[in-house]
Order: C-alpha cells, then structure tokens, then sequence
C-alpha cells in the first residue's frame, strides 16, 4: 500500500462521514422530518469514497436513487445534503430534490436520478463534452446492478466505447434490485465479464475494500483523463440496512447473509487494516469520528434552522432566461 | 363469506382492486402479471398481495428493471393468446416504454383488422403526493388520450376501482389503470360479488343546479368537499366523475352544462393540451349556446413536481381553489 | 455572394435549416450533431449535408440505432458545456427516448434552479405523407406541450425554418424543431444575412374579417389555398401560423378572433387533447364575448396512419375540408 | 448432409420465391407501382429459408423493416405480399401496412416492424405465452446487426434468458445498418459471442449457406420445442442491394465487397452444391424458377387487379369489439 497518511485518513473521513450522514438521515426520517423515499449507502461506502478520491470538481458524477454517499464524497457539504432531505431552500437543490435528486454543479455532483439508468448515459455524455472540448475532465456514473439489465446500461457502455469516451462506470453489485436478487434478473452475474464483451476495460473490485476500489479507480481515471477511453468498475458490495428507510425486510435475504456482510464493514476492515499496519492510530480514527460527529450535528442544525422555499417561486427556472 | 351476511363490505381503494384481480385470475388462466416486486412480495402497493402464493411464479413474475422490455414482451404474449398486466408500481417507469405502447400496442388491432387483439392491462401509481418528488409523481394521460388506441381510466373509489378493473380484465384493448397515490387507502362500501363497470360512462356523484365541476382523480375527493361547503354559501354544484378518459363521456357532462350552464374542470395534471381543454373545446363546439360563461380549467401548476413539503402542496390543486374558481364561475 | 447582389435567393426549407445550423456550428464550436446517417451521408433529409466534411467526425457523429442512449447522452453532453444536436430522422423514433426527455432533459433546468442550462435540439420530419405508414408518419407534439419544460417548434417556410433554427441554436432550453415532411422541399425567399425569428411570435399568413384559421404546419399553405378560394365566395379569411406551439402566441390569435369572431384550428395531428383543444380553451377563457361561433377543430382522422395511397389521403385535412369548415363557420 | 431431397427442393424454392418477389417488388418501386420504403431481402434469403423450415403455422414470427422474406417464408402468399405493397385490400395487411408492416397471424407472420428493436421483446412474448399456456409453440425473432446496439436486443434477450422462454433469436449480420457498419457501432462485433454472455446457447452460422442455416435453426427449434430454453443464432450475410429501392450506394462500401459477396450468392451456391452431389439436377431446379416466375407474376395479376381499400373504412379496427 503505498497510499499517503494524509490520504488514508481522508478516505477514513469521507467513509465515516457518509456513514453517519446516513445514520443520521435514517432517524430524521423515522421521526418523519424526511418524507418520500430515502435510499441510504450504508455498507456501500467504500466505493464513493475510493473513486471520488480520484476526482476534482470539475469532474462529472452522474448517479442513482442510492446518491447520498457520492453526493458527499464529490464534496457536497452535508448541510446542503441534510437540507435538502429536510426539503429547506439551502439544500443542494432547493428542497425541490429531496433524497433522489442531489444536484450540485459546482462540486461536479451533476445530479442523482429517481429513475433507474440515465446517469450511464449522461456520464457518457459529459465524456462527450470532455472529448469534444479537450480538456481532461472525466465522466462517472454510479449505479447498482438493477441497471444492468436495463437498456441504458447497453446503450451507454457502447456509445462510451466506440467513441472512445473519458468516463468511468462504476457499478455498485450489492446483489439485490429492492428485493428481486440479481441472480434472478441474471443468468451470468458477472457484470465486469459481460461488461468486457463491448470492448472496454472492465474489472471486478472487492467494493468493501475501500483500498482496491482507490487502486482500481486510479487506473480507470487516469485511463480516461489520459484520452485512453472507458472503463467499467464491478464494486461488490452489500447494503446493510432496508432498501429504503420505513421498508421492512421481508425475507428476500437471510440473516446470515446480512450478518456475514456486516462484518465486512468496510470501515472496521479499513481502520483494522490501518492500524495493524502502523498507517494511522485510533486516536487519529477516533479524532476523525469525533469531528465528524459535530459535523453531521451541525448540518442537522443547519438544516432545521433553515428556511422552508417560497411556495411563490415554484414554477421559475423552468426555462432558461430569454428565447 | 357466508351467504346471507352482508353483501357490502367497506374496504380500501387498493383492496378493492385486488378483489377484482383475483377474481379475474381465477376466471381466466392466461392472465399473468410482470413488475418489479409483484410477485412474493406482493407489490410495492399491494396490488398482487397473496396472489405470488395463489397462483405461482408463471403468473406472478418479477422482472428485472427494463420497463420497455417487459412492455414488449407482454405487447407478444398478447399477440398470442395470453392476457399480461403489466404492474408499473409508479407509473413513471412507464416512460422508457412509450415506443411499444405508442407504435405496438396500440396499433396492432388496426394493422391487423382486428385479427390480433391486445388485451394488455397496463398499471400504476399517479400523482403528486407525499414527497415521492419529481419522478415518482406525473399523471401523463393527456397522452394516451391523444394516441388512437387505449382505454384511459381513472377510478376514484373502491367501488370503481373494483368495476373498472373487471372491465378492464375482460376488455380486449389496451388499458391504462391509474391510481392515484392519495386515493389507494381510501375505504369505502364494495359489493362482494363480481360486477363491471363499462368503461365511457361517467358518474355523476352530486346533483346541483349552478355550477357543473368535472373532477378527474384526486380532484373528485376535493370537488365534492368544496361542492358541501359552497352549498353553505347557497351555490348548488353538480361533480361528475368521467372515471375513463377514453373514452369519454361528453354525454353525461354536456346534459349537465344544458342544466347548470357553467363548467369547471379541475384535474391535477398538466393544464396544456390537457384533458380540461378537451373537455372544454368539446363543451364548447356541441353545447356552445348553453354556456352561460366559459369553460374553466383547474390544473396543477405547469412545472416539474418538486419535493419539499410547502412547494409540493403549491403545485396541486386545493379544495379551497376549486371552492374559488367555482364562486367566480357562479358570480359570471 | 459578393455584396452588392441581391441579399434575397430562393432556396428549400431544407436549404434554409441548413444554412442556420452551418453559421450557428461556425459561431459555436460547442455544438455537435448525433443521429444515424447524418455523418458523411449528410442525413436521411440532407440536414446535415457537407457539414461532416466541414466540421469533422466528432462533431457530426454517426450513431448505433439506440435513440434512448444518444439522447440521454445528449443530456449528459448539454449539463457539462456542450450543445447537442439530435437528428431523429423521423421523428417517431424519438418514442424510445421519452423517459430521457420528460424525466430529465426537461427537468433539469428547473431541478437546479437554473445552475445547468439544457441546450438541446431535438429535431427531425413529422407527419403523414408518402406512404411512409404508421411509423414514420407521426407528430406526437401535444405531449411535448403538456410537459413542461420543452420548446415546440413548427417551421412552414424556408425563411421560418431558418429563422427559427437561428433561434433554437441560441436557447438554453431543449428545443423539438419538427419538419412536416410535406414542407421539405418548399422553396421560398430566405435572406442570405443571419437572422433570428422569437418565439412566441405567430405570423398573420394573410389577413381577413369574417374567419380565422389556426394552421399547424401544413396545414398553413393549406389554409391559405382554401383561403384564396374562398375568398371568390366572398369569405374572407384571416391565416396565422403560430411558428412555435410552446410559447404560443395567444395575444395574436385572439386579437384576431376579436376581429373575426371565429375561430378555426386545422392541424394534421390528432384532435384529443391536442393543440386545438388547448387553443380553443384558451380562446374561451379569454376571448369568450368575442366568439360568435364556438371554436371549431379540424383534425386528422383519430387513427393509425395507414399506408395504402387512398386510406393515406382520407386521414389528412384537405383544402377542401378546410373551406367546408370555414364555409359552415362563415354561415354560423 | 442428411436431408431429404424433398426438403432440398423446398429450401431452394423458398429462396427464389423469395429471390424473384424482391426483384418484382424493386421493379414496382421504380415504375411508382409501389410508395414509402421498400428494402428488399436480396442476398440474404438463405437465413429466412433454413429458419421457417422448422416452423409450424402456429409458431409466432416476429421481424423488421427488412421482412419480405420472413413473411414469404413463414407461409404468407406471395399475392398477399405483393398486393399489401401495392396497397390493396387484398394485401396479408389490408393495405395498411406497407413493406414494413406485414400482419398475417393465420400462418404465424405476427408482424413485421419499421421501428428497430420491438421484434426482439414480441418474441420473447410470444415465448412467454408459450410458456404459460405449455403448449410446444416457438417464437422467432428475426433482426438486423443494427438491432445489436439497441436496449431492445440487451432486455429482449435477458428476458428469455432468465424466462428460460422457448424463442429462438436469428440476428441478420449483414455487416451494416443503412450506411453505417457494424464494425463502427461496436468494438466487438462478434454477436454470437456477446449474447452467449448472457447466459443463453449462441452461435455463429454462414448466413449465405441454407444447409448450415437449416441445421443449427434445427437444433435451436428444437431446444425451445422441448422446453430447454432460448436461442441466439447469428447469420453472417450481406445485402447486395442498395438498404431501400431508390436509394444509392453512395460510398460506404466498396464495389469489391459487393462482388465478392455477390460471388456467394446463397442460391447459386446451394445449386452447385446439391447438383454436384447428385441430390437435385439443374432441371428440377429449373423447374422451380419457372413455377415461381409463374407464381411472382400472378401475385402481380392478382394485386393489380385488387380493389383498393375502402376510405371510410380507415378508422375500423382501432378497438376491439365491446367494452
Ligand atoms: C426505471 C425504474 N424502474 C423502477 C424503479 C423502482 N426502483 C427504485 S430502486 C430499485 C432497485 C434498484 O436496484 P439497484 O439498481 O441494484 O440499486 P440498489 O438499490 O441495490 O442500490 C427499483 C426497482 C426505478 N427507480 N426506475
Ligand atoms: C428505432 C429506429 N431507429 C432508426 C430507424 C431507421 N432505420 C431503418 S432501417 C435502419 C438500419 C437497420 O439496420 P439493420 O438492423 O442492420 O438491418 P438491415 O437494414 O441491415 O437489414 C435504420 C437505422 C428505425 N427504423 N428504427
Ligand atoms: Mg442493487
Ligand atoms: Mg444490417
């Protein structure tokens, strides 16, 4: 591992961050300050955290309803992120967006979508505007395996390939689409395998490591950044909690299989990993805890204290100025 | 239930339909429904609750998420002789699809001379509602009304939900069933036995002599709430429920203008091209001279839906708005 | 063409569209072409014709037959500083991307309170003619009017067709420029010069007292020729093309109902829920002491486009239906 | 080869059928007789031909813009065929549909479609019907290498796949889609081989050669006969006519291509090689060319003779009976 100090408490950072975020997210919704849908990433974060680790803002993440975590590791600052669940005009869209639809240009985070499949098609997209504008941004797309099986998936990794695009994609194998198991919806689960069949770089990382998705997302963005073309990401991972906060299990999985994932948290496995090898201390982890900790308090009392949109300003911007 | 208790039962909007569906599975075994989360679990609705258990997992199928596959793929079982429902849970997922509904199932009947039928049910969830936000909550029918070839319908009650329904699962046309979010818990009184509502023929769901209001959805709820407090006010207004789009019942509504001579038609979708100005262009061209004041409309605000609390209640349509369109159009 | 000459040539629609595109991709070298055969080929319809040779492959691309995906690549391309351009071909193959339009290319504007523009031209042929039959004969644009968010264009001379690309070339927000397919090769004056025509602004065609007709893309030089013989009967008839269908241009069109009294919408595509319902609505609502005769709607016949040359001629508003409807309008 | 030389002299009368109807129909175009788009199936009437030699009149084939050739081999009379071009009432459409929409249920022709793409998912329906009701029919998808690149192609064939649905998918690889080639719009263009990633049986066959084609289309037929599920069969061919009568080459491929194709000419071929091994003599072939030009031109007859359909009939049909 020859990734810097600095570095490695960062991307502890960017975990923990997300993790309570989420955490955080998850009672605001129980005690019903967020209302519709609200997807978390918890046990997911290590692949927003070892890919954005690779981006500048000026970078173009495209992503799902599952958005929190990339939202927060492209750099949306949780107030914006708590806000905008709470549905306060100082949220990264707001208000109007709420869980599913996280939009924040400034940092790179292009949006997060409701709908299942078109952030594949606009990460290639901006690839496009990179390629046609020559410059060295990069496009990234984050969805689960329940695209994969969608013709966006098809249709974007193709166009991405044969133009030879700045993109990467990152698919979040978590095995599960709601409830409907990825091996139902598939006959060959293998997504970086099928995913090679179109002719780009594809590869499977263990999605719990935060280190290999950091390693494999530096090739990939470099790969793009450097004119190389796309790349596929297949991050395996899990998602410990319901699909969607106020969701019950079911029965579609066992748990053991929950119990098994959760301990391969992939923050315990990093801050084992760090520790053990002498990189960080836990004090340097707990401090990193503790700061995150008033962090998200702060974005919750920011969030509170903000106020609601104007109810007089809800059909502007529907169009651009002018024409 | 044992015959000689009561026939009429209260239940919710989306039991109701149930009831139907079931039924109808029982009758027809070449009826199969395909959506994400339709089969064990039921439904993210509760639209095939039981049924995965009933009838087995040919006839309860989960798909992947490839809402224009599974489309086509039902557009094909149709052709062939089976009856498909396809179960969008929200029924904006129905967008990646339109390419099937628009130029295949629609057209086949037509192409074919009525050789093939394409008795494709076709169901969601619409409306604005409970923060669902911008892609969980159009209503998108002004569109299947304009395109030849569908049957639109929107029921309002669990009565309806549940005659409508066995219309539909017996009609050999492609069928919208629309359900809005804020009705599906709705409880209301339900005939236990099987019965149907022909589609194309409207309700009319309060007498009145001043004002006619056509109430589409959700809007029927709110047209007769404000119908009950403008009856206070001595402003007598008759609500009618068209309950299909497609076809639709001008009959009902233009002997109701001939009577009250004012309309308002109040529907939470989109004003533009919408089924209010149909309505109102059709009032307008078959019962001109019994208009004492023009047709007016009531739609939700022309923009995306947004997902915090006050801006939501901003785009939908009040009881308090129709309340006030209705004394404007009263005072004309 | 050296100053001095005259600044005014004849030359097609087609032309003219082309010398829009050619100044804006000279001005704006952010703006690209995708669509299938419109590289080298130069498009199905000449759109694109000598472009790919002027502005290389990367900015006039071929793509693979994937409408969703080119498009939501669009979308992507517009959010991050460029300025697609979609070339449908026909039009009707935008139906596999109407997730992509009505769910973000339309949203995204308003989702980000106008942080991110949407720059993007959809544009290809509408309309039946030719035998083209029933998928490649379709106009679809009332959903595009209901949905908020779009810009509806509807060119029906070489001097609109390039005045209003100028335009739709320079707007932050998608646009549907949409050709009749019947208009392509109409010559006209265009000047040579660059110019842009506004939205919003509908054109009086031909000025008159006693009807006006609405015409909706061919159905203006339709209009017009029934005008003309009306006319010899002592009708006179006023035309307006509303050049774009969103923004529409009411203020024009019930400035003229005030003067005429009447109103008649004749438009190709279908009558449900329509463009000629949503005029005639309007025009009730806000001209309604002016109307001496309810609106009426001619339409094309509510049904699949068929191929056979005489089922394709019966579907379509003729001159002559155009005349009748005035004539009856006229007698009212 | 162990084919009867019955079934040989059925194979090669379905290609010039199909052969000499094309040839007719791009004569008509060019005399105006005929409207709209008409692209002929030249060239690659040996896959049509070894495919339907398996099908029964109750197995459902769906098709494309390209579809002259499926209907005629499928059962649907050439004076159907002929008279639904000239748009006659007569026609397997009643006029209404043209070259591209090609209806006649009676013998299975479901349809074909000029939209790229639905044939591929109607397949899988009818494979699904199948299924349901457990009778021992077969749907057939037959498209174009330019279907490859399309969402249809990715979500029809999973479909099937996990549905394990007894269909059988035939891609015509005829190297190009309109002017573009397929070697543009994919980076690997071995279909067989991708849609084999899927998880269902693929494989490559020469599409210009009857006998191959009618032996794996045996074998995929079979398979879905008899419950074991989807097939992908993709047949390397070429059209060597122009994409639709009235259109030019203009430059997209070159003239040695076309030739050297030309030179495999599938009937040509079949007829050397089942003379050569003494199954038929050039008079039994001879034969049949004569029997079908007599055919080709009473279907002519027969559609110029026909009445045109009746205008106010053009709004029939629209619904069914009731509701
Ligand atoms: C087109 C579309 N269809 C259906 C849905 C409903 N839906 C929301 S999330 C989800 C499952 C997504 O699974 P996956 O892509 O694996 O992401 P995960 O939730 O596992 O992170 C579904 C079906 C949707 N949002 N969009
Ligand atoms: C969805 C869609 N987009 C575009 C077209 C226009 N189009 C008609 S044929 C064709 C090429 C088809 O190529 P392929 O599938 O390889 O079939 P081939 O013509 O080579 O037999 C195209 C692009 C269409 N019919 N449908
Ligand atoms: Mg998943
Ligand atoms: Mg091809």
């Amino acid at each position: 591992m020859t990734i810097s100090t600095d570095k490695l408490l960062s991307l502890y950072r960017t975990m923990v961050l997300i993790r309570q975020c989420e955490e955080q997210l998850a009672r605001s919704y129980a005690a019903g300050t967020i209302t519709g849908a609200c997807h978390t990433y918890v046990g997911e974060e290590a692949i927003a955290t070892g890919v954005c680790a690779h981006l500048r803002h000026d970078d173009a993440v495209f992503s799902t309803h599952r958005g929190h975590g990339h939202a927060l590791a492209k750099g949306v600052p949780p107030r914006e992120l708590v806000a905008e669940l709470f549905g306060r005009e100082t949220g990264c869209s707001g208000g109007r967006g709420g869980s599913m639809h996280l939009f924040s240009p400034e940092v790179g985070m292009m949006g997060t979508s409701g709908i299942v499949g078109p952030c594949i098609l606009q990460a290639a997209g901006a690839g496009y505007s990179f390629q046609l504008l020559e410059t060295d941004q990069v496009g990234v797309a984050f969805f689960g395996d329940g695209a994969v099986g969608n013709g966006a998936f098809h249709e974007g990794i193709n166009l991405a390939t044969i133009y030879d695009l700045p993109v990467v994609f990152i698919c979040e194998n978590n095995m599960y689409a709601t409830e409907v198991a990825f091996a139902y919806s598939a006959r060959n689960t293998d997504v970086a395998g099928r995913a090679a069949g179109y002719g780009l770089h594809a590869e499977q990382v263990d999605g719990n490591d935060v280190v290999a998705v950091y390693e494999a997302a530096e090739e990939a963005v470099a790969r793009a950044r450097s004119g190389g073309g796309p790349s596929l990401m297949e991050c395996r991972t899990y998602r410990t909690r319901v699909h969607a906060e106020g969701m019950g299990e079911s029965g579609y999985r066992s748990q053991e299989e929950i119990d098994s994932w959760k301990a391969r948290d992939p923050m315990v496995a990093f801050a084992k990993r760090v520790v053990e090898a002498g990189d960080l201390t836990d004090a340097d982890l707990q401090a990193v805890d503790e700061e995150i900790t008033e962090q998200v308090a702060d974005a919750v009392t920011f969030a509170t204290d903000s106020p609601w949109p104007d109810p007089a300003t809800v059909a502007d911007h529907i169009y651009g100025e002018g024409a | 239930m044992a015959s000689g208790e009561m026939a009429r039962r209260e239940m919710t909007y989306t039991e109701a339909a149930l009831e139907a569906l079931t039924a109808a599975m029982v009758r027809d075994p070449t009826i199969f429904v395909l959506g994400e989360g339709i089969g064990e679990r039921g439904g993210n609705f509760n639209t095939t609750k039981g049924l995965y258990q009933r009838f087995g997992p040919r006839r309860l199928r989960d798909t992947p998420i490839c809402e224009r596959g599974f489309v086509g793929l039902c557009t094909g079982a149709a052709m062939t002789g089976t009856r498909p429902i396809v179960d969008f849970m929200f029924i904006d997922f129905i967008l990646d699809a339109v390419g099937e509904l628009t130029n295949q199932i629609a057209k086949i009947q037509y192409m074919t001379s009525g050789r093939l039928k394409m008795p494709v049910l076709l169901r969601g969830c619409v409306g604005v509602g409970g923060g669902a936000a911008t892609h969980h909550s159009g209503s998108y029918f002004p569109f299947f009304v304009n395109v030849p070839g569908f049957r639109v319908v929107v029921p309002t009650t669990p009565y309806d939900a549940k005659g409508l329904l066995a219309t539909a699962l017996r009609c050999d046309d492609p069928v919208l069933y629309l359900e809005h979010k804020s009705l599906l818990n709705v409880r209301g009184d339900v005939p236990e036995e099987d019965f149907a509502i022909p589609f194309g023929e409207a309700r009319v769901c309060r007498e009145g002599t001043d004002v006619t209001i056509v109430g589409v959805g959700p809007l029927v709820p709110k047209s007769l709430a404000a119908a009950e407090s403008l009856a206070a006010e001595g402003i007598s207004v008759e609500v009618i429920d068209p309950r299909t789009l497609a076809p639709l019942d001008m009959e009902t509504i233009l002997s109701s203008v001939g009577k009250t001579g004012k309309l308002l038609v109040a529907d939470e979708s989109f004003g533009p091209c919408g089924i209010g100005a149909e309505i109102a262009a059709q009032v307008m061209d078959q019962g001109f001279d019994d208009l004492a004041a023009p047709v007016r409309r009531l739609n939700g605000v022309h923009t995306p839906t947004p997902y915090s609390p006050p801006l939501e209640a901003a785009v939908v349509p009040s009881v308090e708005q129709v309340a006030v369109a209705v004394r404007e159009l009263a005072a004309e």
